[in-house]
């Protein structure tokens, strides 16, 4: 079940792939026929179930186009 | 042997260069006269002449300071921080007296400005903007083909009185692709060069030269003393004012306002002599063609036959100087210079629509 | 070479950066090449990477081209529909603005000129390439305006794609859906 | 269930980012991205004045919630150097490229070494000259094409890339040199803690620190960005080692130094 | 509190800048202002400020730059090449609005040229000699207590104007000595450099700053582009024409003859003014303080009277053309320059006998 | 019984000379006179130009019987590369000072290592700027006055001295680096062996060769020539040892180019 | 401060370098500080480092100075012999040379001023310091022509040597010869 | 006896003093009247006799002053 949320700003990603290639747990991969508003092709969330809000596709990401929040049980 | 090609300002200085036999270039990545540099990259290497990219445009011109004392036709090109880079040397290669090709192709200024084009540096190109006041030929071409054309006849005149020379381009004129017929101009015969440093035993009477810029600290022969030699240097100067005067003339017979412009704002200049001239206004243009020496007597004539002059320059206004000198208070001179820019894209360029709107405004 | 021709063309390329409308309108010059004297390719374009506006004018004539800088032209083709406002001040009164159809939001605001929208970058997407867009643009543009001959841009294509095969068709392919199109909007 | 941010902008990050500046896929941001954090976590931002080169390095001017100067082109130490001196508390540091750092601009980067200058350096080498189109730059390798190498560097023409963070090891003013990539998570935290050790030699007033950090330039390598990190950790990496290669003490060096 | 003391003008430089507040002096030796370095580096530690050898005047420059965009006053000085190196920064320092002073002693040139006195970088200091265009105050001091006041005047048109200024001296000027009366001159407030670099948090409102030379690439606030930034710095230059101007006028009322001359020069003339009016000539001295904004009115005021101009110059003619664009054709330019050189020792000076026997050719 | 001359004026050395521009007991003509020697013996004085810098060391160029370019201070190192680029058979070499190779001319230096440029060059060490009135050099010993340092170079305000042919070793670029002095006669001919071979390694293409000579500067140094040789061989050798740094073999260089 | 003075005073010191002329000059004009509102010091030299000529200008006055550098001076006081030739033109008619006489071969050629011969050298080697033969002519000068009272120059050769004693006293002597030689000279 | 001869140039000397440094035999030594032309103080040959044409005076002094000559019996 998924352990975080990523917010994939799209004005801002310009399609590199990186987060694609850094998330060791698939839950981003390169869309075929999403484009941004500048054209390029944007990544989706292939299984968001997945994501353990490691941060690793945020930080890795050079366009700042990728925010991920934990989820906190309290 | 002719060659016809449909080519980039920025390409046609290379063109211009292998075919007068230029030996090496020496370079380093400005915007916007990259293709300049690269077309160098491509081309020279292959043929066995000599590239180098430069650690800086400091070290560029100090690469020519060494080439040119060698005796080869050598040549740089730079544009905006890299031309005041190379300020202190071109000083030095007017006082050493080494003949080499520049070639600036102006960008927005001051400070780094712009990366697109503009015509900012008319006073540091026709002035000498590095220390102690020296002069070079300064050559604006008004065409791709006349930049291929004017590369030639500035490696032609910088060898002829060992001075360095300017080739003065802007961006625009870099950017923009003309067809050119790509040949060999002859100018007639040079010597050889007599003064060059090609080590001692092949010089042809055996004796060893000097080269240096300090001739006021060491004096070189065949002057004993400091101020022989800058007499020298002024009556060189004098020669180049007497016999390398160049201008176009265009629709100026009986005009009453003349446009003076160089460089693109030229043929933008052109273009709105020619909607004048449909509209049945009395109107031409005087380009000059080498910025220094300047054509103040041709602008003095048409003063006194009391027409107004119109400068046409990318700037805030420098040219204008020059034609004021010229004019001796005699007509207006008046500007569209760089803050009557149309914004078309960004940073924006002087348009013949401005140009003309001025241009009705005045008559 | 072909017999010179004895007219001039101007035309406005105009769009964002990364669209192709600097290759479209360099294709067309060298192009020109084979009819003209004089031609002229002048692009102008921002620091942006992608995104910035950008624009060329070519200008093709028999005779002396005094500035291949020009406010308005006979044609302006406008690559990204979202810039019609911004170009439409550069066509000549009675002239023609060809707009990429997508992304076309704004109104046309004068009325001495024609104004003809293209679904370029649908018919590139429909044949799998978004990129080729430009050259549908192209042959819509060599169409309607009957600028020269179009064998004259499919030998430019030839000259300049002709060793690698694979690009060569697609845009060869571009180019004559747009030359198809324009003859259909046409009439 | 709350949720927490685990990856954002960074606090001192402007909205909106001056990120669209670069190509996609470039690696400059995200060597802005962990000096953003470093700042952030010495809490030494607000003190802290940076002067970045010119070069595609120079665009996070319009994104840090800093004081930045923009120099002339290779000459951010010469610039840096007057600011810490006349101004030594601050936390002075260059952002610069591998051309604007150790081409142009080695005679200031020479200088600065010398005299010990105390500040700090992030060199972000992307093995060219980025902005002007991807020319010949010191740091290229051996081999590769660039703009004005159309046929690959050749060591008998344009000589042999420089290692600079050895070279800056070499010198007596330099108090910490060190060489990272963020072609990989684990190497953004390496590079990270370089980054951070680089600026608390400052803080302690030992000298001069240098870290240089591999990025990748997608369009003048001709390569997709993902092939761009393959290429860092295969052939960079290879060339250029990582790690650190200078760590004086603070102690023993500043008693040495009279 | 004055102080009386017999100084050179170089080391009046540094009694100046320590008066009015500089806290950072940054240089690189070269002759002829090696005792202005020196001076720096013996007085300013030991107060507490900065004096640093930089490792070329390319460096000097650019911490200039640093320390400027800091929010101190800084300073340094050079001669012939030096001055050559640094036009880039120059250029960059002008575009990023940045206060400074640069003192000029200027040597002879063009290149390594001499390493005594001369007047040859006229131009480049008031026209600015690197890239793009631009320009800088230049005040020219006339005797020691002058260069001490005016590098004051000069940090504060500097701050006020946010634009580096150039003292222009010369070798001769740096060599005198004279008595000098040293204390801090008032000029009246000025604001606390809000847009200076201190780290954020030292801000008075707490937001971060940036400084940069190219408004064309990256625009910084308040400018949204390009063409409104230069338009503001054009009105800057329209302002600073309007308020800065400086001369002195001596013995002019009514002369035939008008001597114009600056620096070292200035004094040669004056007494070469005695001596005519000793003998009962009409002869007078214009001596434009600010180079740049130039007294053109003052001199066109004159040449409508009617008289004659003589411009003393050590050089091959610069200070002339600003003169003759001054006259506008009505009056006769005349020179004594460099080639008039006197030679009592290596390379010679303008001598008052070699002034007045001009000014009898010219009655 | 004949005379055979030991000892005169080399060759290649004009008459009258050019000394008298020099302060008594400067070293910097007697690293000339064997510069002149290794030219003769090695008969290369005929193809050699030589660049000298801005200093007391350029005065030689009014002495030598050679092809001499007098270049822009620091900059002797870019004209020479475009002189053996463009002309390769010559023999190419520079004479610097301290100040103009290592202090102003960094950047030059750096960028003629870096591409690995076939010139010799000769640095003369005389630890700080003669002709301007020996102000500090990137070379002045910690605690020497200068006219620049009046209470002594401080490492904590100018740094440490540089090392220069040590820095020159760094660089693949390099084939040979080499410091010597002339405080003694074995010094003389020790100086003099490195100096041939230096100028050899650029006959054999291998590689940039650079020898830097100890120099007396009496006046600056404000002793007696003769303390000032003492001096030398104390004081300076001990911060900058003598002997060789580099000696790269040709061959197996040669193949390791490409 | 003593009561400033009412007359101006100028003299031309020459020589080659290495010979004290500039000191000597330095000295005077330190001293007439002492007594006049205006007082200037030029020194000019060229390249060579020994050997090349040299002078200095010093100019003392209760008016303005308006140029501190001058053709010619009511003295000249040339410190090498062989350069009297070189600086003879630079003394006013009516005015006085003053000439170490070692050294000289020239002829004096003009004839509208007065020549004054010293042996300077000779007298500073007699005392045993070569180099002290500026101060003997600075004395000579001083008497002679009645420059300022010799109480100023003693003055500031205290100021100036006041703490090296042995050098203060060396610099007296010779100095002291030199006043000697004057009114000795003088009548 | 001397093996060798050594001419001293006047014009040329500087009275740097080296070469009476260098001669570990002592034929040079530094006078204290004799002056050259530009008022340097100027060696002596003490004792000529003991020359044995080493040459390292000329190759030590920098002002190319001395002239070194060996006798060669023939
Ligand atoms: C004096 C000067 N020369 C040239 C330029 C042009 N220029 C701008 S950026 C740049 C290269 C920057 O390369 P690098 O420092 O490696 O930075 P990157 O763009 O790769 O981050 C050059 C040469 C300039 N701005 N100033
Ligand atoms: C651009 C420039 N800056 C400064 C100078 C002044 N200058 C002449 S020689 C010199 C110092 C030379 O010192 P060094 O290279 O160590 O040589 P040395 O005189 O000690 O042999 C300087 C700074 C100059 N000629 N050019
Ligand atoms: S890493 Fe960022 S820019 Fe790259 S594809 Fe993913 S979201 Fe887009
Ligand atoms: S050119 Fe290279 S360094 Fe510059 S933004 Fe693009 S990827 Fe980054
Ligand atoms: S100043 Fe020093 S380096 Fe220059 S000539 Fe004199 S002793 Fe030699
Ligand atoms: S070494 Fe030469 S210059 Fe020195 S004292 Fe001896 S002869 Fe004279």
């Amino acid at each position: 079940m998924a352990r975080g949320e990523i917010v994939i700003n799209e004005n801002n990603c310009r399609g590199c792939g990186y987060c694609q290639a850094f998330c060791k747990r698939g839950c981003l991969v390169m869309s075929e026929d999403k484009f941004s508003p500048l054209g390029y092709i944007l990544p989706i969330l292939a299984d968001s179930d997945k994501c353990n809000a490691c941060g690793v596709c945020g930080q890795m990401c050079p366009h700042f186009a990728i925010e991920v929040c934990k989820f906190i049980e309290n | 042997m002719a060659e016809k090609m449909f080519v980039q300002g920025n390409e046609a200085v290379g063109w211009g260069a292998l075919y007068c036999g230029c030996d090496g270039f020496f370079g380093y990545p400005i915007t916007p006269q990259n293709e300049v540099t690269q077309w160098f990259a491509h081309e020279f290497p292959k043929r066995g002449k000599v590239f180098l990219q430069s650690q800086s445009e400091v070290g560029s011109i100090n690469m020519l300071f060494g080439g040119a004392a060698a005796g080869f036709r050598v040549m740089t090109s730079t544009s905006g921080p890299g031309w005041g880079l190379m300020q202190e040397t071109i000083s030095h290669l007017v006082a050493a007296e080494l003949p080499c090709v520049i070639v600036l192709v102006q960008r927005g200024g001051p400070g780094a400005g712009s990366i697109r084009h503009a015509q900012m540096d008319y006073i540091t190109a026709t002035r000498g903007g590095g220390q102690g006041g020296y002069k070079n030929i300064v050559l604006a071409p008004g065409s791709v083909q006349e930049v291929h054309d004017l590369i030639q006849l500035g490696f032609h005149l910088a060898d002829k009185y060992r001075n360095p020379l300017v080739i003065l381009t802007d961006g625009i004129l870099g950017q923009v692709s003309e067809s050119v017929e790509v040949k060999t101009i002859d100018f007639g015969p040079l010597d050889k060069k007599p003064w060059a440093l090609r080590g001692r035993e092949r010089q042809e009477d055996g004796k060893s030269r000097i080269v240096n810029s300090a001739v006021g600290v060491l004096p070189l022969p065949p002057y004993p003393n400091y101020i022989s030699w800058l007499k020298h240097i002024e009556e060189k100067y004098r020669e180049m004012e007497g016999s390398e005067l160049r201008y176009e003339i265009y629709q100026a017979e009986g005009a009453d306002l003349i446009l003076v412009a160089y460089g693109y704002t030229s043929r933008v200049s052109k273009e709105a002599v020619n909607m004048a001239r449909a509209e049945g206004h009395k109107v031409g243009m005087i380009r000059p063609i080498t910025l220094w020496p300047f054509p103040y007597s041709v602008i003095r004539e048409k003063a006194m036959l009391g027409c107004k002059f119109l400068v046409v320059e990318d700037s805030l206004g420098l040219l204008i100087d020059d034609v004021k000198i010229g004019v001796e208070g005699r007509a207006d001179v008046h500007l569209v210079g760089i803050l009557d820019r149309h914004i078309p894209t960004d940073g924006g360029m002087i348009m013949p629509g401005r140009v003309f709107e001025e241009i009705k405004r005045l008559l | 070479m072909e017999e010179k021709s004895n007219s001039r063309t101007d035309v406005i390329m105009a769009g964002l950066g990364g669209m192709g409308v600097l290759m479209a309108g360099q294709i067309l010059a060298w192009a020109a090449l084979k009819k003209y004297e004089h031609v002229s390719w002048l692009p102008s374009y921002g620091v942006e990477k992608r995104g910035g506006l950008c624009e060329c004018i070519v200008i093709f004539s028999d005779q002396d081209i005094a500035s291949p800088l020009i406010d308005r032209a006979q044609t302006v083709v406008v690559f990204d529909g979202s810039q019609l406002k911004t170009f439409e001040p550069r066509v000549l009164p009675g002239g023609m603005i060809l707009v990429e159809s997508s992304g076309l939001e704004d109104e046309q605001e004068r009325r001495d000129y024609e104004l003809v929208k293209i679904p370029g970058l649908e018919i590139a997407v429909s044949m799998g390439i978004r990129q080729i867009s430009n050259l549908v643009l192209l042959g819509t543009y060599i169409s309607i305006r009957g600028a020269m001959p179009s064998e004259l841009i499919e030998g430019e294509l030839k000259r300049r794609f002709g060793r690698k095969k694979a690009i060569l068709e697609c845009n060869q392919n571009a180019f004559r859906r747009g030359l198809e199109l324009g003859r259909n909007t046409k009439k | 269930m709350n949720k927490k941010k685990v990856c954002g902008n960074p606090k001192i990050w402007k909205d909106p980012p001056g990120a669209a500046m670069y190509c996609p896929g470039c690696q400059h941001p995200v060597i802005d991205r962990i000096i953003s954090e470093v700042l952030e976590e010495m809490d030494i931002d607000g003190k802290a004045i940076c002067v970045v080169g010119v070069g595609c390095h120079a665009f996070v001017q319009i994104s840090w919630n800093l004081d930045v100067l923009s120099s002339a082109h290779g000459r951010a130490l010469d610039s840096g150097t007057a600011i810490k001196r006349l101004n030594p508390d601050a936390i002075v540091f260059t952002v610069q490229g591998d051309g604007d750092c150790i081409g142009i601009g080695a005679g200031a980067f020479i200088g600065a070494m010398i005299r010990g200058e105390k500040i700090t350096t992030i060199m972000f080498n992307n093995t060219n000259y980025g902005t002007t189109g991807g020319q010949l730059a010191p740091t290229t390798l051996l081999g590769q094409k660039t703009a004005t190498t159309p046929h690959g560097r050749d060591a008998a023409l344009e000589g042999y890339p420089v290692h600079t963070a050895e070279l800056a090891a070499t010198f007596k003013g330099t108090a910490y040199s060190a060489r990272g990539s963020v072609h990989t998570p684990a190497d953004y935290q390496r590079t990270k803690r370089y980054i951070k050790t680089a600026f608390q030699k400052q803080i302690d007033g030992v000298g001069f620190s240098f870290v240089e950090v591999l990025s990748a330039c997608p369009p003048n390598w001709h390569l997709s960005p993902v092939k761009c990190l393959k290429r860092i950790g295969e052939d960079i990496v290879s060339e250029f080692p990582l790690g650190e290669f200078k760590n004086e003490d603070s102690t023993e060096r500043l008693s040495k130094s009279k």
